[in-house]
């Protein structure tokens, strides 16, 4: 609630929306960029207003501390004490399943971002959740357009975890569409300090590419770099992540990858303003991987709320967003219909030294447009 | 047999890690029997505080300095502050050293803003050569040699003087050292400062292996020291030696032949050793 | 006569020391035998044996005939065999009475109760009270047991043997320490003992005053073994004994 | 008359919130073998922990060699040359028997090298057993340990609460020996229930009761008064 | 029973017990509830590890391995069958028989070791669930979980409060009961003093092998419970996190006093939430969790024995302080 910016008493005429996202806990950083990326959309979409269809928006932010029961109790204090009409949220997959059962409960249409597993939009889905951000799928399918071809040889390395078997799964299955063999499944302990082993033998493997699906701090990077990886003629390809972790990827400078965001890669109109109203807000800073997530998510919000007139009733919204296309900082999303996933745009980059920075930075190749990074419809 | 080497070598590398993280908390858990939850606090503020001075002045070894420092003065704090009152109470122990291990780590963030920190090891160890077809990291090889340092330094000093038998003794019966006429709250106060310098060298060693740090690393790693001291046997030094390197190379190895089984494979280690050697793998022996 | 205990080249030896030296002995029912010897002659461990704190790394050991070797401690309790221990071996935070009342209660059929109330059995600390009296502990029954001073203690140590009704009592040193007021007191207690219920006892004792006023039989353990057994009067007769054992002690005391 | 190394006066104290000593006042001459005399629970103990610093005095005076010691820390009191055998003995039970020896040695020099070679003659058994731990030792080894810890340290001053308890009668005889032996360098202060033990080398003696000293005199005094050895002492 | 017979605690409880059937009458907030209930849910919880940590003096670090079991039974069985209260007893017994199982072997396998190995073996037990969750993911759905139904009888919110403030009572006054009882005096003697206990003629071993399955079921029907006012099941049910949680409740409340884990559940939930909504006050609590930190240290300076035990020696034994602060294993 930091930000209930144009809140002024009567709720009657006002629509709310609560966001659920990690502000304190290892994902704090992610939860900030949101909030960020969701304040500037809504003044973007409302026109500093604050009122779409006559309506007045409000909207508050709760931090689920990362633990799903506290985003369980928190969704529930928004829903029942706030009243608020729509959710949107959150850091983690895990928090974000606690909550998406509340949703179908009370009605109220829930606005995944940035929580990106799978099984949300997947198994887990039921018909009040859309999300704004893009599904390990979509990382994966992003991942393989930027280097899979017809004979290439790949392998994977992923911590031993869901989000880790998933991204590679689903990272193989794109690939081999595309034609490229998988020689190397590798998943290590997220935790581990030592990756020898398991680059070891990866190397053994030898295949063209090694994709690495990697979240959270405790990076391989240095020793793939030391285990002289790239000098064995392998490639590294993987996902850039937000800017704090860009200063470890420095040893990997010159590997081909992809980014769902990085502020300089998306060309339309709506990036620019973010660039331009971010910096002037948050003291010249850019706006981050998520900022533009978070913003997306606003803009949905309000396209939606525009579409139905102001009507946030379960079903009309539901309705109203199936097949919805709105503009974005990464251009035009589109509520896909049979699982309520985002299709969009991601980006197949190059890591580049930088003149501005003392870390390297992703440089645009080639833009995915969304049919090619669409994931396969998961929830039926 | 390269392939066994160079997992040996990294192994073992991974190993002196472990025992730099674990030798400050044989001192403190081991030897004193503190329950000190707060030991990854002072482990992030070791390598927080180092990494800080490195980026600025960019000297390593300076840094190192650094982190001892703060280390020392942690510990004195800590112990002033905090466990001074709750010696020989496991339960208080538990309590006032997670609350104060809370503080430090939220305290990073105030200070040094909540993102990750990249690291780099200094250019005279950056990178890694070759031996045949084995891969020898610097970085790694530092490792070795200063675990070995600090291992005989600290070793000699338990061994020359009455310190450890000071110790050992002052937690078995307090009054009675007291009433042979030594200061033990003095004594304590120096080897809990000791322990935490060694926690805050850890921490500052640590960042550059890898690569990153970060304020939640603190926990995560001071449950693998927990481990590291329990299996090598309460208070010896040798013990945790023996168990960091056991840790560091079953790592190894369990990642390379049994994939499936390296989640658990610390936890599998401890399981095993402490039900065929309850007391651990090392008795602490005059 | 009937033998309560019998041991058959009993024998413990501690990482090359042996500390009990193939002893074979027997032990009479309801007579009182008492067990002297040197510090660190093996009296203690011998009787850890019996009562199975600790295993024998040779020999084995009858109660009434049965073997009892590999049983454990409490089932040895169980079947009738009580100690008290040198060093003072209490429960310290609770009270006197509640230390009391545990072992009073161990020979009930309770043991395993979870679902009354321990305030059901009123005869059980009835019982307690009584015990306590007879060491002269009563005003102490509310006191922790972590708060009494030393010779307290020893009290309250021989208090949950008394509990315990066990046939064998075992006494380790039961009056070290003990003031000089309340020896003789605590021993007509132990006498009280033997003639109303008929019970056994041996008794470890370094007051030579005390084993020959109670004493029907006296066994000399010497670096583990065996060295004497007979009558109070022929042991401190022994030379090995009094030059070993006694010194001038003994004599000095006849004088004055 | 000698000189007094050791002065209470008045001295209360309390264990936590009981109030345990009321009104405790003797002296202890230099060279002299001092016994406190008592039933169980009179106070004894807690008069030597009382002196030690263990458990400070509320009121009154301690002092030693005409200092005032009981605002001091047991550190410091021990350092001050007064040395100490608990009556719990307090080994370190996972020490070894030489490791409880060195860890007492203030110095390493030759005069405490030879003390610590005269306290391991008289109880051979501690050479004997020298790399045991401490917890494991019978019950009489402990106390020989408890009584050579102190003796290893040239202290002006010893406390010690009943040395004989525990000990074969050969043993005893030793102890005695040897605290005869320390008189000249060393004075005494000792709790002893062993009658015999204390009447033979006691100089003096105090009796404590309920936390008071009430009586005190020169221990052949004592031997004779059979009224007051009934009424303290219950010995008849 | 005679009437006069019961203690005069025991009245008070159940009026306080009576109090809290009117409460989700007043408090009818849903978010307000969940915490109650949550506050229940780790009452128990943390009064089954009580029984370990205060009565049997043993510590565990691995004590969320039951309550994870718990979870998981309940969970699966209500994922994969219908959800319905067959389906949802299928689960709880399960969650029991399993848990009993489990402790009964976990007790065998450790509580022969000595206090840190035991905490470290039961640690290193309840890393192999963790372990197993995160790999098992066909059953488990890995360390993202799965979403569940619940039968429609305790679907709101309040039935579920009553489910959980029943189970609580009748949780509390059983095991009050235990620990009185003859059973439970012996398992004190343990604690205090293991060996003296066997020597009484206790077979030490069962007791402590029975307070662990006791203990572990508890831990489980509370893991149960959380489930259902979750309707989401992860693996950070198996988390060493909630270990460290329940033992600090049963610290900040007082070991060995029973209803102090209860009041230390409801402390801790609610300095939490206290203390994370004063963010929303100002920017400087933004780091509330400094003050939460605080708040342990302060309660280990001002309560050393706990909220309830440090009142409870303060109001009837003053000793009881003094006694466990002597008893800092002196034992040689
Ligand atoms: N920690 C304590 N808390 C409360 N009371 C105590 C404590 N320690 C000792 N006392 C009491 O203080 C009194 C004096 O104890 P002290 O140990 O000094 O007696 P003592 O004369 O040495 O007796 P003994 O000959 O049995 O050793 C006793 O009544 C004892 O119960
Ligand atoms: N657990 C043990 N481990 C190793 N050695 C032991 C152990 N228990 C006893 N001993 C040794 O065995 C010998 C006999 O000890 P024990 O306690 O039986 O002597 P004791 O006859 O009771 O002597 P005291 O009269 O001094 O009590 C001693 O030398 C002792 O050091
Ligand atoms: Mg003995
Ligand atoms: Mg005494």
């Amino acid at each position: 609630a930091c930000g209930d910016e144009g809140a002024s008493g009567d709720s009657d005429d006002s629509i709310k929306v609560g966001v659920l996202l990690s502000q304190t806990g290892a994902l704090e950083s992610y939860g900030l960029q949101t909030q960020r990326g969701f304040e500037l959309g809504m003044e973007y979409a409302t026109d500093g207003t604050m009122e779409v269809a006559g309506k007045k928006i409000e909207y508050y932010f709760e931090d689920t501390e990362t633990d799903p029961t506290v985003a369980r109790q928190k969704a529930l204090s928004l829903l029942e004490d706030k009243e608020v009409d729509i959710l949107v949220g959150s850091s983690s997959s895990g928090d974000t399943l606690a909550v998406t059962p509340l949703a179908e409960e009370y009605e109220k249409v829930m606005i995944v971002e940035p929580a990106a597993a799978d099984s949300i939009t997947g198994s887990e889905y039921n018909d009040y959740v859309f999300r704004t951000a893009r599904n390990s799928s979509q990382d994966a399918a992003a991942a393989a357009a930027a280097v899979a071809k017809e004979g290439v040889k790949i392998a994977t390395l992923a911590p031993d975890y869901s989000f880790g078997h998933d991204g590679a799964k689903a990272f193989i299955e794109a690939a081999e569409d595309l034609g490229a063999v998988l020689v190397h499944e590798e998943y290590a302990d997220q935790a581990a300090t030592d990756f020898t082993a398991n680059i070891q033998k990866i190397i053994e493997a030898e295949p063209d590419y090694l994709f690495v699906v990697w979240a959270g701090a405790n990076t391989p990077w240095n020793q793939i770099v030391d285990m002289k990886v790239q000098e064995q003629g392998i490639k590294v390809t993987t996902g850039v992540a937000d800017i704090a972790t860009l200063p470890s990827m420095a040893p990997l400078v010159g590997m081909e990858g992809f980014t769902l965001y990085y502020h300089t890669l998306p060309d339309n109109e709506v990036n620019d303003w973010l660039i331009e109203e971010h910096k002037k807000k948050h003291d010249g800073e850019v706006p981050d991987l998520f900022t533009a997530g978070g913003m997306s998510a606003a803009l949905a919000v309000v396209a939606a709320i525009e579409k139905t007139d102001g009507d946030t009733t379960g079903d009309v919204m539901i309705e109203a967003m199936e097949g919805m296309s709105f503009d974005t900082p990464k251009g035009t999303m589109t509520f896909r219909e049979e699982d309520h996933q985002a299709l969009q745009e991601m980006y197949s980059v190059t890591l580049e030294e930088s003149d501005e920075f003392d870390y390297p930075v992703p440089v645009l190749k080639r833009v995915l447009t969304a049919e090619e990074t669409a994931p396969p419809i998961m929830n039926q | 047999m390269d392939l066994v080497f160079s997992l040996l070598i990294n192994g073992l590398a991974t190993g002196m890690l472990i025992f730099l993280l674990a030798a400050g908390l044989t001192l403190i858990f081991g030897l004193m029997d503190v329950l000190n939850f707060a030991h990854g606090g002072l482990f992030i503020w070791g390598a927080y505080t180092g990494v800080w001075f490195y980026q600025m002045s960019d000297s390593f070894l300076l840094a190192i300095m650094v982190s001892i420092i703060t280390g020392l003065l942690l510990g004195l704090i800590t112990e002033k502050l905090i466990v001074r009152p709750v010696y020989g109470n496991h339960i208080q122990q538990i309590l006032i050293t997670l609350g104060f291990m809370l503080v430090l780590q939220e305290l990073i963030k105030v200070v040094f803003g909540p993102d990750q920190k990249a690291v780099f090891p200094p250019g005279w160890l950056q990178g890694s050569f070759m031996v045949g077809d084995i891969v020898i990291i610097k970085y790694r090889l530092f490792i070795i040699v200063l675990g070995f340092l600090v291992f005989f330094l600290i070793f000699f000093i338990l061994k020359r003087t009455r310190i450890g038998l000071i110790v050992r003794a002052g937690v078995i019966d307090k009054e009675m050292i007291q009433s042979l006429g030594i200061n033990i709250r003095f004594v304590f106060m120096l080897v809990f400062m000791v322990g935490a310098a060694m926690a805050a060298l850890s921490g500052m060693l640590h960042a550059p292996y890898s690569g990153v740090i970060y304020a939640e690393m603190g926990l995560e790693f001071s449950i693998l020291a927990f481990i590291v001291v329990v299996i090598g046997g309460m208070g010896s030094f040798t013990g945790s030696l023996f168990a960091a390197l056991l840790v560091g190379l079953a790592q190894a190895f369990m990642a390379y032949y049994f994939p499936a089984l390296s989640l658990a494979v610390n936890m599998l280690l401890m399981a095993t050793v402490l039900i065929f050697r309850p007391q651990g793998l090392f008795r602490v022996k005059g | 006569m009937e033998a309560i205990i019998q041991t058959e080249d009993l024998s413990i030896s501690f990482g090359g020391h042996v500390a009990v030296d193939s002893v074979s002995i027997t032990i009479p029912s309801k007579k009182f035998t008492s067990i002297i010897g040197p510090n660190g002659a093996g009296k203690t461990t011998f009787f850890n044996l019996l009562s199975g704190q600790l295993s024998p790394t040779k020999g084995s050991i009858f109660y009434k005939e049965e073997e009892i070797t590999k049983l454990s401690t409490t089932e040895r309790t169980r079947l009738g065999i009580g100690r008290s221990f040198q060093i003072t071996n209490v429960f310290p935070n609770l009270t006197v009475l509640e230390n009391v009342r545990l072992a009073v209660q161990s020979q009930k059929k309770v043991r395993y109760n979870m679902i009354a109330h321990f305030r059901h059995f009123k005869q059980f600390e009835q019982k307690s009270y009584e015990i306590l009296e007879k060491v002269f502990l009563l005003e102490k029954a509310d006191s922790k047991a972590v708060n009494l001073a030393h010779g307290e203690k020893r009290k309250l140590e021989i208090a949950m043997l008394l509990a315990l009704e066990t046939e064998l009592l075992l006494l380790d040193e039961p009056t070290a320490g003990m003031s000089l007021e309340e020896v003789p007191a605590i021993i007509d207690v132990i006498k009280q003992l033997k003639q109303e219920d008929d019970r056994t006892i041996v008794l470890i004792e370094h007051k030579m005053d005390m084993i020959m006023d109670l004493s029907d039989e006296v066994l000399v353990l010497f670096h583990g073994e065996l060295l004497a057994k007979g009558k109070p009067e022929e042991i401190v007769q022994n030379e090995t004994v009094q030059s070993a054992y006694l010194g001038g002690m003994y004599d000095e005391k006849q004088l004055t | 008359m000698k000189s007094n190394l050791l002065k209470l006066q008045q001295v209360e104290a309390y264990i936590g919130q009981f109030h345990i000593l009321y009104d405790i006042t003797f002296e202890v001459p230099k060279g002299e073998v001092t016994v406190l005399l008592g039933r169980n629970g009179a106070g004894k103990t807690t008069t030597l922990r009382t002196v030690m610093g263990l458990n400070p005095a509320s009121k009154g005076s301690i002092t030693f060699k005409e200092q005032e010691i009981s605002s001091l820390k047991p550190h410091m009191i021990a350092n001050r040359g007064i040395g100490y055998v608990p009556e719990d003995q307090g080994i370190f039970g996972d020490l070894t028997v030489g490791e409880n020896i060195r860890v007492a040695m203030k110095k390493e020099d030759q005069v405490t090298t030879k003390r610590m070679e005269w306290a391991l003659e008289l109880f051979p058994d501690l050479k004997k057993f020298w790399n045991k731990p401490g917890g494991q030792l019978s019950g009489g080894q402990k106390q020989m340990l408890a009584i050579a810890r102190a003796y290893v340290n040239e202290n002006e001053l010893l406390l010690i609460d009943e040395p004989s308890k525990g000990l074969a009668p050969i043993i005893v005889e030793k102890v005695m020996e040897s605290i005869q032996q320390m008189k000249e360098r060393t004075t005494i202060l000792l709790v002893e229930q062993n009658f015999l033990m204390a009447s033979r080398i006691g100089d003096q003696f105090y009796i404590i009761d309920d936390g008071q000293t009430v009586h005190d005199g020169q221990m052949g005094e004592l031997k004779e008064d059979k009224v007051l050895m009934k009424k303290y002492l219950g010995i008849s | 029973m005679n009437l006069r017979s019961i203690e005069r605690s025991t009245w008070i409880y159940i009026a306080i017990a009576l109090l809290l059937f009117i409460v989700p009458f007043i408090v009818t907030g849903r978010s307000m509830q969940f915490i109650l209930i949550q506050i229940f849910i780790f009452g128990i919880f943390a009064m089954s590890y009580d029984l370990l940590l205060g009565f049997t003096g043993i510590i565990s670090f691995g004590h969320v391995m039951f309550f994870g079991i718990g979870a998981y039974s309940t969970a699966i069985s209500l994922d994969r069958f219908d959800s319905t209260i067959p389906a949802l007893l299928l689960g709880v017994v399960l969650a029991l028989v399993i848990a009993a199982i489990v402790s009964f072997i976990v007790g065998i396998l450790t509580l022969r070791l000595k206090s840190h190995f035991y905490a470290m073996l039961t640690l290193a037990l309840a890393g192999l669930f963790l372990v197993a969750a995160e790999k098992w993911r066909s059953l488990s759905g890995g360390n993202d979980g799965f979403t569940f139904r619940l039968p429609e009888l305790i679907r709101d919110s309040q039935s579920q409060y009553f489910l959980c403030l029943v189970s609580l009572i009748f949780i509390f006054f059983g095991l009050r009961r235990l620990t009185k009882s003859p059973f439970g005096k012996v398992l004190m003697s343990i604690r205090e003093n293991e060996q003296r206990t066997e020597s009484l003629g206790y077979t030490v071993l069962h007791y402590k092998v029975i307070a662990s399955v006791v203990s572990g079921v508890i831990a489980s029907f509370a893991g149960v419970l959380y489930i259902i006012s979750l309707r989401f099941v992860n693996t950070s049910v198996f988390a060493t996190d909630l270990t460290i949680d329940v033992l600090l409740m049963t610290i900040i409340g007082g070991v060995g006093t029973l209803i102090g884990p209860i009041i230390g559940a409801g402390l801790v939930e609610f300095a939490h939430h206290w203390l994370s909504g004063l963010s929303d006050v100002h920017w400087i609590f933004e780091r509330w969790i400094i003050l939460y930190g605080t708040v342990y240290i302060l309660v280990v300076i001002f309560f050393p024995l706990g909220i309830v035990g440090t009142i409870q020696a303060k109001l009837f034994g003053r000793t009881v302080t003094k006694g466990l602060k002597d008893n800092k294993s002196k034992v040689s």
